[in-house]
């Protein structure tokens, strides 16, 4: 009744834990912020949606193509769909490319809550801290974390107000910004509220890499965000991935590049963030909170899309898988136009072609390669930015065929 | 967040005055400024300009929950024929030389003001949410972010 | 002042002249609704947008890979930008494509008001008439008609509501909507008017071709509206509209498929007809009246877009070219791939190919040509559907760099 509701509306944030910087479990969080916590652990479900969700099933067996796009690299051996915050470290130690792989302390960075250990780590420097455990070796580095994202990762542990805390976004936005003329962006004290509303997300949901042998992980950003300006760092570097075990070209592997793609999108330029949708308000009670189910947004399309989108729920999930679809059909296409490189780079070889004359042939791989990953791993299937997406497709096959052609006519 | 009428506002609002007694009768009384002083939403309609406004303020999920000045004006007695009286002057005034430029747009000071009152109404409920700033950092979550269309429904 | 705009607003609409079916100058509606006519009138102007516009610029010159892609074709010669509805017959008239090749009496459909003219060659029946006029010499067709566009295109003279009287977009609508289930679909009794927003603009900015020997207008909707639609249409009956001259495929023109982009795009989805942008309310005094000066929106963005669009005009401004050039990129990028393609076929006939070899490669080049010009030849320069603009066009470039490996590796 209302006289209850209103006492609800009260007693929102009792303070009966004591919450400190060193406070990683969300269990003692939780006693004062119970709602949001109960959110939070809902992150263990596991529903499919079309493109997406939050089963972890085997993408190399649901996209044949990928074993070959990889081969030679980890991602060829076990390469699955994500699922929810929950799992993030379990996740992480389980995949063979973990297990038969040796793989760096830098991986935690985004797989635990791993501030409080880069502090010990470095003495009391996060920053010392952070340097200190990527070079480490992945099990090692194990051992000074134990558990996946906490409260503590996007909360001030006194305000409750958002802010970031992971170095590599730290110095990955810093640079950023100064290639908009914005010296020494600290987005702790000088970002918007709604823009922690996605910076918050964009600590872990970017493209990186590990610089150099101190395995220094680097969110390649320095001209910018687009998938050309990332390309431009790399070749800029030097730097690949691995070598392409069919072709033998360097290339490039990207992951999850979900911030740098929103922010090519319209939603982005409207002032709509991670949060907005992922972690849409509902009401509880007396009171409205944010859900700490991070989740697919089509999974809870009222909340998530209605108050800004009047149309009907099916109307929203329609629109958002014909923006899928378009990407899919160009990506399969772009996946075609790969794998007949490779064969066509094989007869080359075979015709006693030699490595210099196909040189121009493995350049266009990259290009093309690193083009259609960037799209293939962000786990939007385009709609984070619909238009974007296509251009970087088509661009991919261009590359892609061009090389085919390269391939095909190269002489001995 | 209650709002203090601190000496210069006292001083803005003799000042309007008397340039509202100064505009004279026609611009005032013909374009229906007064309108501005009740709280009835038809007087806004007074306007034609106001009438979609209105229209779709009928046709909203608050037409029985809340009035235009409900929304658009500051509750508290002070501010609130303030922003009357600086509203009604300006746009009498524009509307007399329809030097004004369409479609209209709500200007930051109102929109400020809008904000305020959504959240006066609706404090039980946003208390967890609103007035969270990022430090130092006053820039709100507007409520109109989300919820764009609760006073004129959908635009589209 | 007040007290006129009061007035004014009363007297909306008199009826000072008397408009029968048969009234085609627009000046004697206009004595009735002389605001309406003021905009209309005002369609001489002309005003250059960054992509659009209403300045006739020779489009062959600012892009000259067209005229090798037109190669062979009546567009190689004249094919400009084009200007406001008053100029509609003039540039017909005035085009090297009427002056120096024999055009049917087909083209006036959509240059000038012609309804009464197939009345009286049809005795009486439109539909009739229309066949006739169709299979006319252009010459001789051109002295039945005196008018560009005129009120009674768009309106019913008694009712003043929107009607559609083009035979040809009568037959394709009724076409396309039984493709979705509807049978006899008549517009002026089965569509809302928001759909009659739209459809009066879809009479003519529209792909077509002159079916058989009759010349008869035909849009090709019978499998639906999307570019890969139409194109099975047109394989299905054979037709091609050219041979190209550089590579003797045979392919195919698009021309103005704008209601075709625009239903795949994401206003279109939501209602938004050809009409809210190109021709928005504005008020007059007291009035609102819809702005008959049809245009680029970007020239009046406050209206065309602000009314749904808070943001600022700069900013709406920005969001369009951002579209615009994605798209001109990609377009280019299709143009270049063509290009190459045709150099390859000459370089294999030279070195003695066979037609039949070559075969294969020039079936690529009709794909891949019709699609890039679907999207070229669409006067938004994507914006009317960003993500369909830019599918289209990554698929043109894959088959554009199909045709060219095919012709690379044809053996003789
Ligand atoms: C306007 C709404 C919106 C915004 C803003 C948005 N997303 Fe998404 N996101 C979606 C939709 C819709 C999907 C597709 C979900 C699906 O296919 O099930 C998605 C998918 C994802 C996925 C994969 C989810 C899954 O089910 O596997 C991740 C991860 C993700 N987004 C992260 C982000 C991040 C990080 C940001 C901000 C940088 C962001 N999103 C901004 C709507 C949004
Ligand atoms: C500390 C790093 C980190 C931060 C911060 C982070 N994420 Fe994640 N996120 C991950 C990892 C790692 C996974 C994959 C977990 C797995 O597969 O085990 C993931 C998974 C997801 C998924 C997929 C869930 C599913 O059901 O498939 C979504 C959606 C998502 N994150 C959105 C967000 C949003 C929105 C934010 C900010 C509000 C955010 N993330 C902040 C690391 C992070
Ligand atoms: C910059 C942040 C970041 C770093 C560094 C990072 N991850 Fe992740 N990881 C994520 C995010 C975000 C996801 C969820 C999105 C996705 O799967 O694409 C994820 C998903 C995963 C998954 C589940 C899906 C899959 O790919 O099978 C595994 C396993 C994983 N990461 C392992 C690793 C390993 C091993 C490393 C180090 C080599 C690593 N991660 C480094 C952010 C990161
Ligand atoms: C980022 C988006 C967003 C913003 C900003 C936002 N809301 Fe909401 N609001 C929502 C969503 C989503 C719901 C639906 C919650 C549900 O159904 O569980 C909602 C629900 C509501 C409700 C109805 C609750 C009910 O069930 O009756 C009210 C009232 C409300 N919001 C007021 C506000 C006010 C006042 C503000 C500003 C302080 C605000 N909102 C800001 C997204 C938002
Ligand atoms: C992946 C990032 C992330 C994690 C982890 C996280 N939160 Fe939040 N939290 C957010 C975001 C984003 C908001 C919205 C803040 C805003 O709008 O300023 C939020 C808001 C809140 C709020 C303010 C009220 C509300 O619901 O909007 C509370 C309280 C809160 N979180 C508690 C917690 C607790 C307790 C935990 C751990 C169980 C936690 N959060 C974990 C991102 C996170
Ligand atoms: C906080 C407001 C907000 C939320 C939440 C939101 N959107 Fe949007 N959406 C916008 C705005 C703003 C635009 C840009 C167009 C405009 O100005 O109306 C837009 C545009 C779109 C478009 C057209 C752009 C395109 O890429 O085709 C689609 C589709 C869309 N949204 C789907 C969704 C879906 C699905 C969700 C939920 C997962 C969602 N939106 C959540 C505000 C929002
Ligand atoms: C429940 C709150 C509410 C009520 C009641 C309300 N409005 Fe509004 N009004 C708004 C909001 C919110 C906006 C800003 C919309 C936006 O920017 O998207 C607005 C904007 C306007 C605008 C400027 C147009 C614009 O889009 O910025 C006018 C004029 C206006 N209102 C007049 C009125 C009149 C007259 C009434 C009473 C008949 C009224 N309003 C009642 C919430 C309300
Ligand atoms: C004298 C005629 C008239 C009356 C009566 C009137 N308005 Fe307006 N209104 C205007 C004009 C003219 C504008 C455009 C002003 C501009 O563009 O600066 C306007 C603009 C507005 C705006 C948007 C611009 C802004 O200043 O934020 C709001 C909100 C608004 N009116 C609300 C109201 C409300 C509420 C009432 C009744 C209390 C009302 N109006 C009565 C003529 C009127
Ligand atoms: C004069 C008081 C008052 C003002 C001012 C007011 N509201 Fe409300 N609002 C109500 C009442 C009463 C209800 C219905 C009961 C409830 O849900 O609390 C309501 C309902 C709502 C709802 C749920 C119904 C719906 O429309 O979806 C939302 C969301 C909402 N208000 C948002 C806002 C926003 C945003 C503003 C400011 C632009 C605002 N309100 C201004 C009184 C007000
Ligand atoms: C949401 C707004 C919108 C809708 C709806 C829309 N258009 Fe457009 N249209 C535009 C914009 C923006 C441009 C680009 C203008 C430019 O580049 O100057 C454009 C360009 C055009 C052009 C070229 C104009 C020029 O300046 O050369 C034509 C012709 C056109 N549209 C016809 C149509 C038709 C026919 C429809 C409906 C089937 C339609 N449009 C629907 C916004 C729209
Ligand atoms: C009778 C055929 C016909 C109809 C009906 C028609 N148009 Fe056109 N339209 C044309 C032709 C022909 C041209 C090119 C005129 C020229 O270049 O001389 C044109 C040009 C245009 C342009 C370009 C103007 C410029 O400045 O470049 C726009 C925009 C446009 N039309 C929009 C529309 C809209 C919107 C509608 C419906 C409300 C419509 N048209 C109805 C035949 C038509
Ligand atoms: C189905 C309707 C339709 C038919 C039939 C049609 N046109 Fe057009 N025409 C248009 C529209 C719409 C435009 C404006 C859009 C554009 O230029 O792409 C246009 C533009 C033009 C222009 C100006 C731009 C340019 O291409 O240089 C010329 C000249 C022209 N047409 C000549 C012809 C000739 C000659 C024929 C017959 C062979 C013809 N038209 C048949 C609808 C039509
Ligand atoms: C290219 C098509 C087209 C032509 C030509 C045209 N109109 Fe219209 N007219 C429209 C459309 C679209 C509307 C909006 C109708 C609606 O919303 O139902 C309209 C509306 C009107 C209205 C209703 C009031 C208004 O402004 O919305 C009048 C009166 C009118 N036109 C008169 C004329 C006159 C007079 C002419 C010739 C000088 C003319 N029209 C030529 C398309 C056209
Ligand atoms: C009658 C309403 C209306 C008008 C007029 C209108 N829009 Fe939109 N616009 C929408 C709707 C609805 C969406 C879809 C997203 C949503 O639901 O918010 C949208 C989406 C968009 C988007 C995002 C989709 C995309 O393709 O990226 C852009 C950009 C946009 N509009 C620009 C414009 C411009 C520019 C104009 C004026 C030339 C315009 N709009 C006129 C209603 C309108
Ligand atoms: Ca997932
Ligand atoms: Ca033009």
């Amino acid at each position: 009744n209302v006289r209850d509701r209103k006492d609800e509306a009260r007693e929102v944030s009792f303070r009966l834990a004591d919450i400190t910087k060193e406070t990683i479990d969300p269990a003692v969080w939780g006693k004062n912020f119970p709602r949001q916590y109960d959110g939070y652990k809902r992150t263990v479900d596991t529903v499919r949606t079309r493109y997406g969700g939050s089963e972890a099933f085997q993408r190399l067996e649901a996209e044949p193509a990928l074993a070959r796009i990889f081969a030679g690299y980890a991602f060829s051996l076990d390469y699955r769909e994500e699922r929810g915050h929950a799992f993030m470290l379990l996740d992480q130690d389980m995949t063979r490319r973990v297990k038969e792989y040796k793989q760096p302390g830098a991986c935690l960075h985004c797989h635990s809550s791993v501030i409080p250990a880069y502090r010990k780590a470095g003495d009391g420097d996060i920053m010392k801290g952070f340097e200190k455990v990527c070079a480490m070796p992945y099990t090692d580095a194990r051992k000074l974390v134990d558990h996946s994202i906490a409260c503590i990762d996007c909360h001030d542990p006194k305000t409750m107000d958002l802010r970031v805390t992971r170095p590599a976004f730290l110095n990955g936005i810093k640079a950023y910004m100064k290639t908009k003329g914005i010296d020494n962006y600290n987005p702790n004290t000088m970002a918007t509220r709604q823009e922690m509303r996605g910076f918050v997300c964009g600590q872990c949901h970017v493209e990186y890499y590990f610089k150099g042998d101190g395995k220094l992980l680097t969110y390649p950003w320095m001209n910018g965000l687009k998938v050309e300006q990332i390309e431009a760092y790399y070749d800029s570097v030097g730097f690949n991935d691995w070598v392409h075990k069919e072709t033998g070209a360097k290339v490039l592997k990207a992951q999850h590049p979900e911030f740098e793609m929103w922010n090519q999108g319209i939603h982005s330029r409207s002032g709509v963030a991670c949060a907005d949708c992922h972690m849409p308000y509902m009401r509880d009670g007396a009171v409205k909170i944010s859900d700490h189910h991070v989740r697919s947004p089509i999974l809870n399309i009222a909340r998530a899309c209605q108050t800004c989108h009047p149309q009907p729920e099916a109307e929203m999930k329609t629109r958002v898988e014909i923006i899928q679809e378009r990407t899919r059909k160009l990506l399969d296409r772009g996946e075609e136009a790969l794998v007949q490189m490779y064969d066509e780079v094989k007869r080359a070889k075979a015709r006693g072609v030699s490595d210099a004359a196909l040189e121009p042939a493995l350049k266009l791989q990259r290009k093309a390669q690193f083009r259609l990953d960037f799209v293939a791993a962000e786990n939007s299937m385009g709609f984070h930015a619909p238009q974007e997406a296509a251009r970087i497709l088509g661009e991919a096959i261009d590359y892609a065929r061009q090389g085919q052609l390269a391939a095909a006519t190269a002489v001995k | 967040m209650k709002f203090i009428p601190t000496h210069r506002a006292g001083i803005i609002l003799s000042v309007l005055i008397g340039a509202m007694v100064g505009l004279g009768y026609f611009t005032w009384t013909y374009a229906e400024g007064g309108s501005y002083f009740s709280n009835d939403p038809r007087a806004c309609a007074n306007c034609h300009i106001m009438r979609e406004y209105f229209d779709s303020w009928q046709k909203s999920s608050h037409h029985s929950r809340a009035a235009c000045n409900d929304c658009h004006t500051p509750h508290e007695f002070f501010p609130k024929y303030l922003a009357k009286g600086e509203n009604g002057l300006r746009h009498s005034w524009k509307f007399t030389f329809q030097n004004f430029k369409e479609p209209l747009h709500i200007t930051q000071t109102n929109l400020d003001n809008l904000q305020v009152n959504c959240v006066s109404c609706h404090e039980g409920l946003v208390r967890e949410i609103a007035g969270r700033t990022q430090h130092g950092n006053s820039k709100e979550q507007t409520c109109i972010h989300c919820h764009a269309d609760v006073g004129h429904g959908a635009r589209y």
